[in-house]
């Protein structure tokens, strides 16, 4: 079950991938993933996202895709998380 | 052309098999963002891994892939640099894996500046069996075989690297992940041994036997305890006490192996038709 | 008797002859770790191998020389690693590796008095059963074994044929003795040796299945870097070449490992004989010992004993076939070695009580002259 | 036929390629050979020794035992291996070097060979291509013109001719001996 | 049926149980390297041997590890170490080194499905022949192998007494299921536990002579640093201790180790059987194979078949004499065991072709089950 | 009291089985010379050393000597020191043996700041073997597995042993006799790991290949080649190329391991008791 | 007597000290009895598996093959063991955790176990000794005070008494569902 | 065969230890010693010697003893043998 992107939802969750350890919903600047009642992460601020990438770079699981995000996937750039987070 | 990171995984194994929260994935993606921004042709990569956690990760990689015996990627990645020199290859290595018993190949690999990337992912312990002290533990830690705490030190690995003859060094956590790719990508980049040690955690083993909470809480620690390489300058040991220096700590120009011997290569020959 | 023109005919030690075979069988790669009395090896290919572009690398030591080893076979260079007793032990878990993930490889482990570092430069014949054994779990090798310097010739290139052909590390042991002496050895032409590669698959790399193997149970390899992207595990795997815990594979696995081999066993089985047809009592013996056996043997028959010799130059698998058959027929079987008992073993498994089995080991780092052997046949 | 021949002497004298050479000589000449020399703590220590067998059947056992011939160039060399000659064996002693002889099966030769190498080229280390010319010379093991392909073939690049000229004063002092 | 009175009965795994054992033979050192399925006995010790004084140490990897266990040997202490396959092949070369040596220490190898990585947490008794044969060179050593927790208990100080007594390496393997379920123990008090130490000069250090032996053919062992300074060499050496080329001494040397295993083979061979006395096929196993093999005996005898079983809870000295008299009066010996064959080989040596030897092999990393055996049984 | 020489050795051995004009007989004479001074008695001394022709030493010396495998010798001597803290442990090694086979050993020894003080011979050159180049030969040397001069560089081992976290470390020629001799009393006063260097002269392989002439030329070539640290401090890389530094690089005061592990046995025993 | 018990769920639920103290408790009763667990990729996983087999003779064969009493924990659980209980035996199943129980042999017992475990004792983590409660009580493996016990010497120091009230909260469900 | 020390002849030569290598010999400052017709050493300019010590600690085989030199065969000091001969 992938929940579907679309650019209101630039953020994809690969939600069988997902193991719920709730690291992009802590990371994410803008507070915008949520835990499910099963723990695993879902979009619940769509409209809040930056397209920082911070989720997709920091899951451990490579179940979060950011449509649109600067770097295709490759995200890069100096600042550290905390940065990103600021 | 930069190229997204699912093009890099062996989708149908995936979810791959670490613990929810492990960091090991978030080092990888990191290592596999770098790739993807050199862009490099998946047929011209090799990765090689030894035994553990950490060293499980190239059978999720869609490329030339070994997983070799704990501790002996690096002697692997040897006879395959140095018989294909034109390869990248990569090696993927946990803390034990290069720090324990794979610690000389570690020390020659960059002596000889073999032309091999070496990412340690080092989360302080022996996570594959359950939670022993590595040589990478800090002392007073706990761990299964160190039930009083650990008494002894750990390396510093970038000095040692560094020390043995590396051409490139590097350290960052899993809370500068960024950070992280770029050094891995300076790593690539480099001519001759390069090695970056990504502090990771394991929240399963480590995590728990030290209370350090969820995977959420020790990235957390680490970002608070991290001090770039040009603030750590400033600082003196007391300071430093149980932080995490992070950055580029060295960068050399010595020639690489396998160049090298292509001038030995050059002189055999020409003594050959004498 | 002069020699014949236009062969090449030259006088070279036993270890020389071994890295000049392995040029021409085709080896492009040598790590290794300095021993007595395996080191001329590592020396002549040193030299040798950068002038036919290929690469020699000395490695911190053993464990790293046969992991180099297997790498550079990844890439698919025929590769080699030379070594002695304490560095065949250390060798022993890569080795394991080898066998299970099916890469080619030759390792020659030319022996000294064991065990632990014993008498360096004294020959002994005692790490046959290491050779089978030496690493953990069940596996399959090849264990080659000459005891002239030709033979030496012939069998390095055999055991890179047979390497390739069967994606085994085989395994040449050499007498101290046999790596040390310096014989004539008639080398031909290049195009006159039979070389084998090792099996490439016939598929696009999106149809490859690194370990599907055919009815020989041998598996296409491709080499590193040309397209083919597979995984190499030293955990069980399926066809795929992908990790597996699945009990049904593991049997699988394992048995067609055992079953390449078995099947092959007829053409990678070589012996030497001396007056079998009508000999009551033979002796058999390997290496050095081999020639005293078959002097020995040539003596005896001059005193009017009904003596005859088997000499093995393929030590795994081991001949039990041949061995039961001549048990069969025989009196007395002799096994002559130095060592405290190892051959002697597997004769007398093979010959199951068809023939009195007896031995004859001699451990003072001195090799079994032929006289010994034929008090010996005088005396059973 | 088979001939035992042990060369001995001290590290530096050369006789493990004396050795070789006199093993490619009866090679070209088309004989079965074998060559050993000894390694280890033996080899560090100082001595030296080599061993060649010539036959013209194949030899299984490559093992010196009994010398037919035995060239002996120091002291510790004749205390060691004087006694190992066969019975009525050819004994050849650098009398320059050796200073007694002990008893000994064989017939001894005394020739001062290292002297005559540096008569002969100036250089003692050509010593052991002398005592090939005079080993050969009195034992009669190969043909002459073999050992001097032999000699070609195996001494250093460069030093052809003064290793023939040492070749060719051991075996004319053997013959000028009688011996020959 | 409550447990007695009086009695230390506990629930154990059997890596616990081998670690409680060893402290109570009197082990007061352990270093390792942690591998499945062994760890738990590191980690066990680490925590309990600094509690009555002893010393535990974590080293860089399992040659280090042994070599600091025969080190701290040298002083005195009982020393452990403790492993699974791949580290079992690391330490091969050091385990050689203290066999030649005589130095007293245990190793465990709690085996897991090989070759090479193969599956950590399966098992398998396919490290048997590697335990006689993994390092280079003739060399006496002993192997013995539980089959349940308690049998854990006894073996381990068993190992630790025919160690010190013969100055010997002795290895106890175990299966990976062994080591890892829980099974009621009796812990007998010390007092009741029987413990020997390694023979001690009864000569001033003037008079020392640290290889030469009595009868027995183990010489007497002074500890390091109480006053006898001797020398200890891996090459071969004299009875001062100090090395020697001299063939004849390499000869006694090597036939006083083999022998004084020998002279002693009766009192360290342990085995346990079933209805043996009139059996007509008998199945010989050892570890976890010999409880299936028990249950499929009984088994058949229920069904009428006259089967009998031999566990082998020692494997090295092998018992060639037992199972060569049980073979000279059954008709047929199955062995059973969890690879591609391994024991079969000993036994059919030693069958000598008087009984029919066949083998039962399991290779997927599942136990055999007495379903299997009793199948067998009736197949044959 | 000082002790002579002569006392320490087994003169029943003596000659010993080195080449005449080897320096191991003088590096083995500063060590004696050291244990004479500080009138260490014999039974508290144990030499472990590993295979080649520097680890033959202990066969000569009249104390508890081990020769064991080689390059493992730390690993022996760590098993001994942890049993019996008491003994003084002294390592002696070659540089193959140490360096290549055992460098794991090295680092780790060095990192727990075991109580061993341990003497490289370093002669450049697997000595026991005849003479194939070693992680110590200088690149461009010869030697009989690189007929084509060694490509590989060299380690600093002082700084290697230094970042591995050794207590003491120090390096000396045999033109330094002296010298040498008082950095290895210096290193067996030390608490923790202690490492000295020792460059030695191998006329009869690394000598000869290189045309590095006499013993005496040898000792010479030292002496000229030297710098010591203070000199070298001064001195760029490039005028520092080829040249041995010479000199006490590093004391540090981290606790000796057999020391802390006392600590974990009255914490074990505290919690057993409870 | 043989009975086979397998407790499976995930990790973290302590089904493996339940096993344990099942064990030691049938141990405490005289029987014989052998305790084991998974390991490898499964546990690490987050799968967890407990089994424990008791006997009134030596237990030779110590694998369990097909349960007598089967304790399920999470739907993961279920679907790979449900179907391996025996005919007619004990299955219990934590309703709260586990949707769907799928077809089995035995006869299913549910009983929302973790949620019984935080109303008696306020923390879901003393699910594994309800857990035994309850199954001791159906299934009249071992005697309850041996279980107690058990409990008493296993469960983590201070916890003594929290765990036997889970306990008795897991006896006293099953015997007022009849089914003890 | 050793020859013996006195007051005169301070350097005592073990010769069976000897094996020629000539280093005494060279680094001798006060060149005391002299290289016998077999290549070993021997004293000859007994007279000479200042009992600094330096052949006995330069000698690889243990083959030299000084009498009456000021470290009684643990001879200590700060300069290298280089300063021992200026
Ligand atoms: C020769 C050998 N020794 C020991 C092991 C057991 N083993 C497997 S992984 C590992 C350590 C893993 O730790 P690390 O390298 O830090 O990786 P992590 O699992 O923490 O990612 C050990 C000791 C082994 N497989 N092989
Ligand atoms: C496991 C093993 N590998 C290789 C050898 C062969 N070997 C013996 S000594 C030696 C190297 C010696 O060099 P070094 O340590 O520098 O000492 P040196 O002889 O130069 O004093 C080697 C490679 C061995 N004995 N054991
Ligand atoms: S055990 Fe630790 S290192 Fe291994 S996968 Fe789990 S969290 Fe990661
Ligand atoms: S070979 Fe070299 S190191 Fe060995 S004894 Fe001779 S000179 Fe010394
Ligand atoms: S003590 Fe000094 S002066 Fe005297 S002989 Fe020795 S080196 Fe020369
Ligand atoms: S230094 Fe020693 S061995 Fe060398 S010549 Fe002088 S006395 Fe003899």
């Amino acid at each position: 079950m992938t929940s579907a992107a679309s650019p209101e939802v630039p953020v994809l969750v690969r939600h069988e991938w997902c193991k719920g350890c709730g690291i992009c919903i802590a990371m994410c600047p803008k507070k915008v993933l949520e835990a499910a009642p099963d723990g695993k992460a879902t979009v619940a601020r769509p409209e809040d996202c930056i397209k920082c990438e911070t989720c997709e770079i920091m899951c451990p699981d490579f179940a979060i895709r950011v449509v649109g995000g600067r770097s295709k996937g490759v995200a890069e750039g100096k600042g550290d998380v905390a940065g990103a987070r600021a | 052309m930069a190229v997204p990171v699912d093009n890099y995984l062996r989708n149908q194994f995936m979810p791959h098999m670490w613990c929810p929260g492990c960091g090991h994935g978030i080092v990888l993606g990191a290592v596999l963002r770098a790739i993807g921004r050199l862009d490099l042709p998946k047929d011209e990569v090799c990765i090689v891994s030894g035994i553990g956690c950490a060293s499980r990760a190239p059978g999720y990689l869609d490329f030339n892939t070994v997983h070799t015996t704990h501790g002996r990627a690096l002697a692997f990645a040897t006879g395959i640099k140095l018989a294909r020199p034109d390869l990248h290859v990569i090696v993927l290595t946990g803390d034990g894996d290069a720090s324990a018993i794979g610690g000389n190949h570690l020390i020659h690999a960059a002596r000889r500046n073999m032309g091999i990337t070496t990412v340690m992912f080092n989360n302080s312990i022996y996570g594959m069996t359950n939670g022993q002290y590595s040589p990478m533990t800090p002392k007073g830690r706990y761990a299964s075989t160190a039930p009083y705490g650990n008494v002894e030190r750990n390396f510093d690995m970038c000095e040692l690297v560094k020390a043995a003859g590396g051409n490139y060094v590097a350290r960052a956590t899993t809370a500068h992940a960024r950070q992280l790719s770029n050094y891995v990508e300076h790593a690539i980049q480099t001519q001759g041994f390069a090695f970056v040690e990504a502090v990771t955690q394991c929240p399963t083993y480590f995590g728990r036997r030290n209370k350090m909470g969820t995977p959420v809480d020790m990235i957390e620690w680490f970002r608070k305890n991290s001090v770039n390489a040009a603030a750590a300058a400033k600082l003196g040991p007391e300071e430093l006490d149980g932080k995490i220096v992070v950055g580029e700590f060295y960068r050399g120009d010595a020639p690489e192996y396998t160049q090298v011997y292509e001038e030995v290569i050059k002189r055999a020959k020409e003594a050959a038709a004498r | 008797m002069p020699g014949r023109k236009g062969r090449d005919l030259r006088l070279l030690q036993g270890n020389e002859c071994c890295a000049e075979a392995a040029i021409l069988a085709g080896c492009t790669f040598f790590a290794g770790y300095p021993i007595t009395p395996s080191t001329e090896i590592a020396e002549i290919l040193s030299e040798k191998l950068p002038q036919v572009g290929g690469h020699f690398i000395q490695m911190e030591d053993e464990i790293a020389s046969i992991a180099a080893v297997i790498g550079a076979s990844l890439t698919g260079a025929k590769s080699m690693t030379a070594t002695s007793g304490p560095g065949f032990s250390l060798k022993q878990e890569n080795i394991g590796f080898a066998s299970f993930t099916e890469i080619p490889c030759v390792i020659v482990n030319v022996q000294r008095t064991g065990p632990s570092t014993g008498l360096p430069t004294a020959p002994a014949q005692a790490d046959l059963m290491q050779a089978r054994w030496g690493t953990h779990g069940d596996h399959p090798i090849v264990a080659l074994y000459p005891s002239t310097v030709p033979e030496v010739f012939d069998l390095t290139v055999k055991a890179f044929n047979i390497s390739e052909r069967l994606r085994v590390p085989v395994i040449l042991l050499m007498d101290e003795v046999v790596g040390h002496m310096r014989e004539k050895v008639e080398i031909p032409h290049v195009s006159d040796i039979e070389i084998i590669n090792r099996p490439r698959p016939d598929v696009p790399p999106e149809k490859y299945l690194p370990y599907a193997a055919g009815p020989d149970g041998v598996p296409p390899m491709a080499p590193f870097g040309t397209g083919y992207r597979w995984h190499v595990t030293g955990l069980y795997h399926d066809e795929t070449g992908f990790p597996t815990t699945a009990a049904p594979n593991a049997d699988r696995q394992m048995k067609r490992l055992y079953a390449k081999i078995e099947s092959a066993a007829e053409e990678i089985t070589f012996t030497s004989e001396e007056s079998l047809d009508d000999a009551e009592i033979v002796v058999v013996a390997c290496g050095i010992t081999a020639r005293s056996a078959r002097r020995g043997v040539r003596l005896a028959r001059e005193r009017g004993i009904k003596a005859g010799m088997l000499q093995l130059k393929t030590i795994w698998p081991f001949p039990y076939g041949i061995i039961g058959d001549i048990a069969g027929r025989v009196e007395k079987i002799i096994v002559a070695e130095m060592n405290m008992g190892q051959l002697i073993g597997e004769v007398e498994r093979a010959a199951c009580g068809k023939c009195e089995v007896v031995g004859y080991s001699r451990v003072d780092g001195e090799p079994i002259a032929p006289a010994e052997i034929v008090a010996k046949i005088e005396e059973v | 036929m088979r001939k035992e021949i042990r060369l001995s002497g001290y590290g530096g004298q050369g006789l493990i390629l004396a050795g070789i050479i006199l093993a490619e000589a009866a090679m070209r000449d088309g004989y079965e050979v074998v060559q050993s020399q000894s390694y280890g703590p033996e080899a560090r220590g100082g001595a030296s020794r080599a061993e060649v067998i010539i036959s013209d059947e194949p030899i299984d056992y490559p093992k010196v035992t009994s010398p037919d011939v035995l060239l002996l160039m120091s002291d510790q060399a004749c205390k060691r291996f004087a006694g190992s000659a066969c019975e009525g064996g050819t004994v050849i002693v650098d009398s320059g070097l050796v200073t007694s002889v002990p008893e000994t099966p064989g017939i001894v030769h005394e020739f001062p060979i290292t002297d005559m190498a540096v008569e002969a080229t100036g250089r003692s280390i050509s010593a052991n291509v002398v005592a090939l010319g005079v080993l050969n010379t009195v034992a009669g093991l190969v043909s002459p013109e073999s050992l001097k392909k032999a000699v070609s073939a195996r001494v250093p690049r460069g030093t052809g001719e003064i290793n023939l000229a040492a070749l060719g004063a051991g075996i004319a002092a053997s013959e000028a001996a009688g011996v020959g």
